[in-house]
């Protein structure tokens, strides 16, 4: 049961994730191959916060925000005039570069022995991991509402409008470049406050959670679930993290001399998943939006 | 009857840019001139097949080649030279010369000293990249490519544009001496009227996509011309 | 001056891998405009097809190397025609087709994964011997894969630059159009350099790790590095590919003598942000 | 009083300068033609007017409504938002959002595209939704509630997104251009009634100048990157100079 309570509260960490990256790229265009530097980012400060300095879980939580709102602006700035090639490799980059400073920067992080112990941010006895559930689904229940919305709104179209053409947009006098890095800055802080949650989640951190494959895995959810659409993200991680992490990995009576094989067989699953809906169904299982009901591309 | 086009439609995406387009060019120094816009280039793209053919058809020496890829038009004869981009700026000029790869070694040499004779200046730059040639160098070099494909007919995409007055002369001297000495085809798509027509045989008008006049360069009104222009 | 000695020696030594990596990488970056996150499985497939011929079929050592780079060609080849020319020909878009190419790495190694394992494989090596030489040392293993990678790279080079196919190859990443209008076959064209930069990856697999062993992960771990080398040097230029794969390996070298390997990382990717940057985002 | 002057204006791209413009203003006239042949840099001085394309030396001035904006320093979206717009002669839009989303995304005001909105009820004006039903019954698309599907459609879509902004000087870059004759016409009348009602300047580039002679008041005559001639059309088009350079002497 506990067990169980950890799978889904991570998948919903997983949902988060692809959510925000819908508004990243499936609504602004911006492919952020970064998501695991943000969301380390986040994980690893917390961690850093709580366990090595003595601070109390909620201001490492609001200093964990500020900090990774400021790299995320940061790097922003420097990137997000680029053509998406160079955005993806860029973001790729700095996730690499966050996993390599964790491990090389033992005094902080103590390297590849871990981090640990990190306590959730109350005790309620045996009901402490439902609850800490409970939070976790207000929050992801909350980017849903804020997603739904945002595809209504004025500034939904401005953005789709900026994905579309950013550069006939700036000619109507929409400061582009604003809305862009506004939306970078909050987007990729919420990655990292989803990094945070993790953190007592995980409660003991290592550099070997920072591997690209997070990134992947998120990214492969969105394309899988639709990336236009406003339920993409849900559906792409209950598919994906639902059906192997969840069902398979647990559930499923699984020799233990195959057991070791499942992993390494939902990788090689998603690869073949993600080459089949990129070529048969760029749009994924959703395909475009149903608030919008968007034009097919020729 | 050399090339044959025949109600020929064709434009970028759904813009129809030229419309029902009939005409067939002999042995001779086929001149397309339009103002801007007129639909001069996506005339000459289309016969290059680097446009598709929306509707009608063209034959080329009484093969039908309406559907044809590109690269395969070299081998039939016929060259183009496009008014930008006509040279591969890494490439040095030797390369740019041989990069067809058309022809078997001996004849290529042979080629190479009939260019080269043609286009002096071509022989000091030869190591040099294309992209470090001037304009008009560039140009030469262009027409240089093209007759290395020892070609039957060559299409002109306004050879003359951007270049100095005086170099004008002398890239039209070189198409006329290309069309009597090797008897190649020209089809010339030229804005320069006035230079156009001192070396043309015969004259096809396009305005706003369409025919507006096809003549023999003799008899040509230059008031028509003004007239298709709207000056 | 024994540090700047040392990260010479060492730096040219340790990336060869790195500089037939991004030759290759580079040429088909060159010719269809995308970063192919795929061009990491030439690289452990290079590996392993040696592995293969070598522990399996009895293969000589350097024998097994020549059917593993023609293998790894072939399989680059394949992945083209299976997935990026259909994908090139609907006029997907680079970002998807980046994408694309990360679905399609996934699938060769954790295919790769199932059918042999995730542990390491090990090579019958031939017998080491330790050379001593201006007071660096080096391994006769060593020292073969210098003069191999030398002699590859050399003919790459002259291949690129100094043959006629090179001339269409270079002219066909210049200006499409009109290679074409040049009797140039853009498709024949592609299946050979796909071929030929397979090769080139699957060569580097093999001297990565200087033949000693092969693992799942090796192309991931090279493809990132390799992907920002080609894009420093510029789009297209196999000589900055080799020149900047060389500075970085002996950069790599240098601060490897002085502090981490992993600060070497951290710098090569963080001045890789700062060339995109400067560039405003150009990749040409 | 409006005034869009330029001076020693020029623009090199590899050192090759594709405009070397001393000295031109528009905007004295309601409607104002420019025109020249291929090549001559109208389209690189619309982009540079608009700041799409930083200029590689010179001064922009736009003087309207007794105020004084330096252009050099601004960015597009500043240009637009002082009331300097440009059509598109390359078919441009936004795949994604319908013709009347577009027409909306034009006219909204930037406080309703804050983060804050997306949780406000607030809506465009009624006004406006008006206007673009006012624009959308006189200028007849296929579905007004869907996609502009074909380049005509789009092409009109771009004029009117532009005019909806309620530009004080509209450039226009070939508007004509894959836009079918009936349509041309209508958005002709439509630019020249608000020229007189809303005291709108407009300056088209266009190469059909049988359009040129009947709508503009004024035309200038761009040649390699200098303004070479200008003058009311009559005297331009019976200017010597004017027919030469077109045929190319």
């Amino acid at each position: 049961m506990a067990y169980l309570i950890f799978s889904i509260t991570l998948m919903l960490v997983y949902i988060g994730l692809a959510q925000l990256l819908h508004i990243q790229f499936g609504m602004l265009g911006i492919p952020n191959f970064g998501i695991v530097g943000f969301w380390g980012l986040g994980m690893y400060s917390v961690g850093v916060l709580n366990v090595q300095w003595d601070f109390s879980f909620i201001p490492a939580l609001i200093l964990t925000l500020l900090l990774v709102a400021l790299v995320a602006n940061g790097l922003g700035r420097l990137i997000l005039k680029l053509e998406g090639q160079a955005m993806l490799c860029a973001t790729l980059a700095f996730s690499a570069i966050v996993a390599l400073l964790v491990i090389t920067e033992k005094w902080l992080t103590e390297g590849v022995v871990g981090l640990g112990t990190i306590k959730y941010p109350f005790d309620a006895g045996a009901m402490t991991e439902p609850l800490y559930f409970l939070i976790l689904l207000l929050i992801v229940v909350g980017i849903q509402l804020f997603i739904n919305k945002l595809h209504v709104s004025r500034l939904g179209t401005l953005i789709f409008s900026i994905r579309d053409n950013e550069e006939l947009a700036a000619s109507l006098g929409k400061d582009t470049v604003k809305i862009k890095l506004e939306l970078f800055t909050l987007t990729c802080a919420l990655m990292g406050l989803l990094g945070a949650l993790s953190a007592p989640l995980n409660q003991f951190l290592t550099p070997n959670m920072l591997v690209p494959s997070v990134t992947f895995a998120v990214w492969i959810a969105l394309i899988l679930g639709g990336k236009e659409h406003s339920m993409g993200a849900v559906l792409g991680v209950f598919i994906t993290f639902g059906l192997f992490d969840l069902l398979i990995e647990s559930y499923l009576p699984v020799a233990p001399e195959y057991a070791v094989m499942v992993p390494n067989f939902k990788l090689f699953l998603y690869g073949a998943v993600l080459v089949a809906v990129l070529m048969y169904r760029p749009r994924g299982v959703l395909g475009h939006s149903a608030a919008g009901a968007r034009q097919e591309l020729p | 009857m050399m090339l044959n086009v025949n109600g020929l439609s064709s434009g970028y995406g759904d813009v129809t840019v030229l419309e029902d387009i009939t005409f067939c060019v002999e042995s001779e120094i086929f001149t397309v001139l339009g103002a801007n816009g007129a639909g001069k280039t996506t005339l000459l793209k289309t016969l290059a097949k680097l446009l598709p053919v929306k509707s009608g058809t063209v034959e080329w020496r009484g093969e039908t080649i309406t559907d044809m890829p590109p690269y395969e038009l070299p081998s039939r004869g016929m060259a183009y030279v496009p008014q930008e981009g006509n040279v591969f700026p890494d490439l040095s000029v030797a390369e740019n010369l041989s990069i067809g790869g058309l022809l078997d070694l001996p004849s290529r040499e042979e080629r190479l000293s009939e260019v080269y004779e043609l286009f002096p200046r071509l022989v000091d730059r030869s190591e040099q990249l294309a992209g470090s040639l001037s304009g008009g160098e560039g140009q030469m070099l262009a027409v240089g490519r093209a007759l290395m494909q020892r070609p039957e007919i060559i299409l002109f995409d306004e050879p003359s544009a951007g270049l100095s007055p005086q170099f004008v002369d002398t890239l039209f001297q070189k198409i006329l001496e290309i069309r009597e000495k090797q008897n190649v085809t020209i089809v010339l798509a030229e804005q320069n009227a006035v230079k156009a027509l001192e070396i043309a045989d015969r004259v096809l008008v396009l305005s706003l996509g369409k025919i507006h006049l096809l003549e023999d360069a003799r008899d040509f009104d230059k008031n028509r011309l003004m007239e298709a222009y709207h000056i | 001056m024994w540090l700047i000695r040392d990260s010479v020696f060492i730096g040219i030594l340790q990336a060869s891998p790195l500089i037939l990596a991004a030759m290759g990488f580079t040429l088909i970056f060159y010719l269809n405009g995308f970063i192919n996150f795929a061009y990491g499985e030439s690289i452990t497939y290079g590996a392993y097809f040696a592995a293969m011929f070598n522990v399996m079929f009895g293969f000589g050592f350097y024998l097994s190397i020549v059917p593993a780079a023609l293998l790894a060609g072939a399989l680059s080849v394949a992945t083209y025609f299976l997935f990026f020319q259909p994908a090139l020909k609907r006029g997907v878009r680079s970002t998807e087709l980046i994408i694309l190419s990360i679905g399609v790495s996934f699938m060769l190694r954790y295919g790769l994964v199932l059918f042999v394992g995730a542990e390491n494989i090990y090579v019958d090596e031939p017998p080491i011997a330790y050379f001593s030489f201006l007071g660096v040392g080096a391994t006769n293993l060593q020292l073969v894969a210098l003069v191999l990678v030398l002699v590859v790279v050399f003919n790459l080079y002259w291949v690129v630059y100094r043959t006629g196919f090179g001339e269409v190859v270079r002219g066909l990443a210049n200006n499409k159009e009109l290679a074409m209008v040049s009797g140039i076959n853009p498709h024949k064209v592609s299946v050979s350099v796909w071929f030929l930069g397979g090769v080139a990856g699957g060569l580097s697999g093999v001297f990565s790790g200087v033949f000693a062993l092969a693992n799942p992960l090796m192309g991931w771990n090279l493809i990132l590095i390799t992907v920002m080398v080609s894009i420093v040097a510029g789009v297209g230029s196999v000589k900055g590919a080799l020149v900047v794969s060389i500075i970085a390996g002996m950069l790599t070298a240098a601060v490897t003598l002085v502090s981490k390997p992993l600060y070497a990382e951290v710098i090569l990717l963080s001045s890789f942000i700062g060339v995109l940057w400067y560039r405003g985002g150009r990749l040409r | 009083m409006m005034n869009l002057a330029v001076r020693n204006l020029s623009k090199s791209y590899h050192q090759h300068p594709v405009l070397n413009l001393t000295q031109a203003s528009f905007g004295k006239h309601s409607i104002e033609g420019l025109i020249g042949p291929n090549g001559a840099g109208k389209s690189t001085l619309m982009g540079l007017l608009t700041r799409r394309i930083p200029p590689t030396e010179g001064s922009i001035i736009f003087e309207v409504e007794d105020k004084h904006h330096d252009l050099i320093p601004l960015s597009s979206h500043q240009v637009a938002q002082i009331g300097l717009v440009k059509t598109n002669q390359r078919i441009q839009g936004f795949e994604s959002l319908t013709i009347r989303d577009s027409l909306r995304l034009a006219c909204t005001p930037p406080t309703q595209e804050t983060l804050k909105s997306v949780f406000s009820k607030e809506q465009l004006s009624e006004a406006v939704e008006a206007e673009i039903d006012d624009y959308l019954s006189r200028f007849t698309f296929n579905e007004p509630d869907g996609y502009a599907r074909s380049a005509g459609e789009k092409k009109l879509l771009d004029i009117l997104r532009c005019l909806i902004l309620k530009p004080k000087m509209l450039l226009m870059d070939e508007p004509t251009a894959g836009l079918p004759e009936d349509v041309t016409q209508q958005v002709m009348q439509e630019i020249t009634r608000q020229t007189k009602a809303n005291d709108m300047r407009i300056v088209i580039v266009e190469h059909d100048l049988e359009l040129i002679w009947s709508f503009c008041e004024y035309v200038h005559f761009l040649v390699d990157g200098e303004m070479l001639f200008e003058g009311k059309p009559e005297d331009v088009k019976a200017n010597r100079v004017v027919a030469e350079k077109y045929l190319g002497l």
